[in-house]
């Protein structure tokens, strides 16, 4: 499948079952260093994302007003930290997306713009043990790849095997930002809910582009 | 997980409508967005009190709209900051003419999601001012973090501001006003067992049967430190402590001492915390002349208790003290 | 058993102690024997109220005195009854010319312990009435039993009495009155988990994951069935069922709906109980025109809730309107 | 030891002594059909009551005398039903037993002056598994006992055999009253607490005479 409009929509309803299909997984992570809503919150989102999905009238005319769309039913359904977090990502995203379908670099500039939304929300940088952990390196390896004349397949690919290892080493870390860092120290040994799904949804991207 | 409730997914729209509808004289159910607002319109010219957060804290912030306290209130999910989307309605609501003080507690979540209204509000020309709440002490190198949490000092900050309010403070004043409750407020609390979140259906943390959690948030999150549970007066001590020293009051001093109950902790128990902490207080020369006792901004069924102290000078006693007409404070 | 307690030894004197230090402005407390009274007399000429019974169901009885209300509250140690030198101590000291009532619960103890205090005080040429409320319909065969127990219709006969005396009610009448609201109040209760008392040391009874009690006590006694946890709307129709019927409530009569809280329930769902007891009793034409909703009468920690309806006329409604000064009903 | 005033103070020693050791059996089946605090009120007052004769500045004069104290300290320190009724029990015991020593009717009049104290006080009667359960076999023992022109020793032995046996039979009965009759059927299959320690008072009487 090409990086097109349609593509867009399957990559989100892919979004939506995954998150769906995890929930219990992110919101035992959020339960640990947390306050246990996490994946209750994103399947909310994704949930209510879904029901406007299936309610449109015309197919969206860019990968943007898609995504648009993604961003508003986020920051109206979400909630906590993770909605107006993802609900910047989608929306600094949606712009950078204003296209009927995605090269590598655009690609590229959909991924920096969406961490580009959440550094501007959170504030946290790398190494705090946020999603910003696995966004930063994602976008990271997406501009890499993008660089190298890759397809916005192979970026996504990139960018998804980076999210995910960044998710990952979110385990080391000690919590700076966010409900986790009220535990300090104790916080180490657990892997960060946010980081988590934000693999979810760049391996997502991944996969239903290939 | 044993709870009267429906489900997981109707806790929050049924405990409003209940609410509502218990208290019908008081206050008034909105739906989509969802948000509680006074009965009767703010009075024109009376700056509006907005304030909002996760449920599962009841009787916070519902409990607390009404006459000389919040004039909108607005419930997120179980724990979960309410959207940007609910907090603008409500702002827009409560507005009166002369602008809104929304009443944030300290989480990035709620953080983020009032801002984003700010942004929203402001866009409608209405006159928005915001204060952040950040009275927990557990909460170490706040610097460095996402900073000391809000917990349950935030309902003296909303009676105090909404007592300026009703006075005819301008929107500065309040905030003003506010600001200095926030200034001059501390606690700390300790979890005896942990809560479940419905749709979790797990406790968030477990405790041995003789294990306590000291400095603990409203959210089920795991407090500071885990220790051996020990008698009443000694765990009174561990979170008078941290408060006393950060708040810095002491000999000759005036305050409002608050013991408040997570919600599964009996009113016994929050009597014999009270008893010591107002002991260790007039040890060191600090003057009790206000309490509050009972369960006020709670953790569901959690058991355990914080401790929340407010050094009072005249103007803020005076305040404390005016009429108020909620279904949680009355007088 | 994790409590915030020094030793069960010390429960009762430090409750006491730390409710009258926090409510210094309503209450006093006297020592051997133990009892609480309004902070000043009762105003002279007025008919006294005093009530009594185990510790353990705070804010009962405690709670309710000051103005408007009981004169004067004698608490037993955790779940027995006081002792009949306690109770009359407490007559004597509430009696302001005009006589004095007694609210008892039915309780084999509390029922022998007021009549030894009554023949006690009766000696001191005290003019001494008492009225036994039994509102709980969940014991079965009461005429061949101890009757059916006292629960959390006390407050509600506590109130309207207190407002009756208030208006100048003599003795007689003042008796009437509160015999009146016991025969239209019924009441009964759920747990979802028992209470541990604290010189036992273990929970009362237990109760698997998946169980809950109907018809229980406030005593942390079992109740009258133990069955599968059912939704809150399932359990708030087991539970209303016998009280309508008992009371044989219906179409066109006016209600006062009380959810009262066993101690370590959320608010949350007590709104969501309400919400739906509100519900079943307008569709079989009963209009809810008063509410009450919260821990009134509890046992310890124990999760649960207990619905009570009391049939309200124009005097009923006028009474439980009238102002009340006390710890726990302030309006 | 012959049943004097010498006696009635060990006897009642001994009572707060067991009463002090069984005390968490006593809540325990109390637990089971009551409110788990029959061992604790028991304890509470007897402790008082020795307390109270530890202070005593001259020896009491009559068996009486020591019951009445007994009686009144029952009365204003245990509370809950077992202390109006234990209370009125050794009141009116008091007044049967105004005698420095007792033979074996005077035994009897103690034991059915108990009796018809509980009676009075409490207006049960036999089979509603409460306390007279064991008073009441126990009164007709001893009455039986006296007749035969038993001792008080041998009186408080037949009274103390009967009482036990009273105690264990009311594990059969459904109560009808006091706290364990809101149980209904479920109270069958537990022994009454009251009648419990009914029992242990005169098995300790009857020890402590030997
Ligand atoms: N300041 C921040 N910057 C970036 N991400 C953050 C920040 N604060 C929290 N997060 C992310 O949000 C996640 C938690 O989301 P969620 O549980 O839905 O919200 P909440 O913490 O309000 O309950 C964390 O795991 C973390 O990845
Ligand atoms: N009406 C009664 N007559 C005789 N004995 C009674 C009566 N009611 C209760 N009892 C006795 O009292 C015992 C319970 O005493 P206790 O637990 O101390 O008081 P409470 O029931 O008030 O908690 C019961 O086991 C029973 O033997
Ligand atoms: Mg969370
Ligand atoms: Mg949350
Ligand atoms: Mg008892
Ligand atoms: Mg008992």
């Amino acid at each position: 499948m090409t990086a097109d409009v349609q593509w867009s929509l399957s990559w989100i309803r892919d979004v939506a079952a995954r998150v769906s299909e995890r929930k219990s997984e992110f919101t035992t992570l959020d339960r640990e260093i947390g306050d246990a809503d996490h994946g209750e919150n994103l399947n909310r989102g994704f949930t209510a994302v879904v029901e406007r999905i299936d309610g449109l009238e015309q197919p969206p005319g860019t990968i943007g007003d898609v995504l648009k769309l993604v961003a508003t039913t986020l920051m109206s359904t979400v909630g906590g930290a993770s909605g107006p977090l993802y609900g910047t990502a989608f929306l600094r995203a949606s712009k950078a997306a204003a296209v009927p379908e995605l090269d590598g670099q655009a690609a590229s500039a959909l991924i920096s713009a969406a961490l580009e939304g959440v550094s501007t929300r959170g504030k946290a940088v790398v190494g705090e043990k946020t999603m910003i952990d696995a966004w930063a390196p994602a976008a990271a390896a997406a501009a890499q790849s993008a660089e190298n004349g890759e397809d916005a397949a192979q970026v996504f690919a990139a960018a998804a095997q980076a999210a995910a290892q960044g998710a990952e080493e979110t385990i080391e870390l000690k919590a700076t930002k966010g409900r986790a860092s009220y535990l300090g120290e104790r916080s180490v040994g657990h892997k960060d809910p946010g980081a988590t799904t934000t693999a979810l949804i760049l391996e997502s991207a991944a996969r239903t582009v290939q | 997980m044993k709870k009267l409730i429906n489900s997981p997914e109707s806790v929050l729209a049924q405990t409003v409508e209940g609410f509502t509808l218990a208290h019908s004289d008081l206050v008034e159910a909105h739906t989509d967005p969802v948000f509680i607002s006074r009965a009767t319109p703010t009075p024109s010219g009376k700056v509006a009190l907005v304030s909002g957060g996760g449920s599962g804290h009841e009787p916070l912030h519902g409990g607390f709209v009404g006459d000389g306290m919040l004039d909108a209130a607005v419930p997120g999910a179980m724990f979960t900051s309410p959207t940007p989307d609910q907090i603008e309605a409500a702002i827009k609501h409560a507005d009166a003419g002369a602008g809104v003080l929304n009443i944030v507690k300290n989480y990035t979540g709620d953080v983020m999601n009032f801002e984003m209204a700010v942004e929203l509000a402001e866009a409608d020309d209405i006159n928005v001012r915001s204060v952040i709440v950040n009275d927990d002490v557990a909460v170490e190198d706040s610097t460095w973090t996402a900073g000391r949490r809000g917990v349950a000092g935030t309902v003296l900050v909303e009676k105090i501001a909404g007592a300026a309010a009703v006075r005819g403070d301008d929107l500065d004043a309040v905030t003003t006003l506010a600001q200095k409750v926030v200034d001059n407020v501390r606690s700390m609390g300790v979890a005896l067992t942990a809560c479940t979140v419905p749709h979790a259906g797990e406790p968030s943390f477990t405790l041995a049967e003789d294990e306590i959690e000291i400095g603990i948030g409203i959210h089920g999150e795991p407090g500071r430190e885990r220790i051996k549970l020990r008698t009443a007066d000694e765990i009174t001590e561990l979170l008078l402590g941290p408060v006393v020293e950060d708040l810095g009051i002491g000999n000759g001093e005036k305050a409002l001492l608050f013991v408040n109950g997570m919600g599964g902790t009996p009113a016994s128990e929050l009597y014999i915390v009270y008893r010591h902490a107002r002991k260790l207080l007039e040890d060191q020369g600090v003057e009790v002349t206000r309490s509050l006792v009972g369960n006020y901004v709670t953790s569901l069924e959690m058991q355990g208790a914080s401790i929340t102290v407010l050094r009072l000078d005249e103007e803020l006693t005076t305040l404390w003290d005016a009429p108020v007409k909620t279904a949680a404070l009355n007088w």
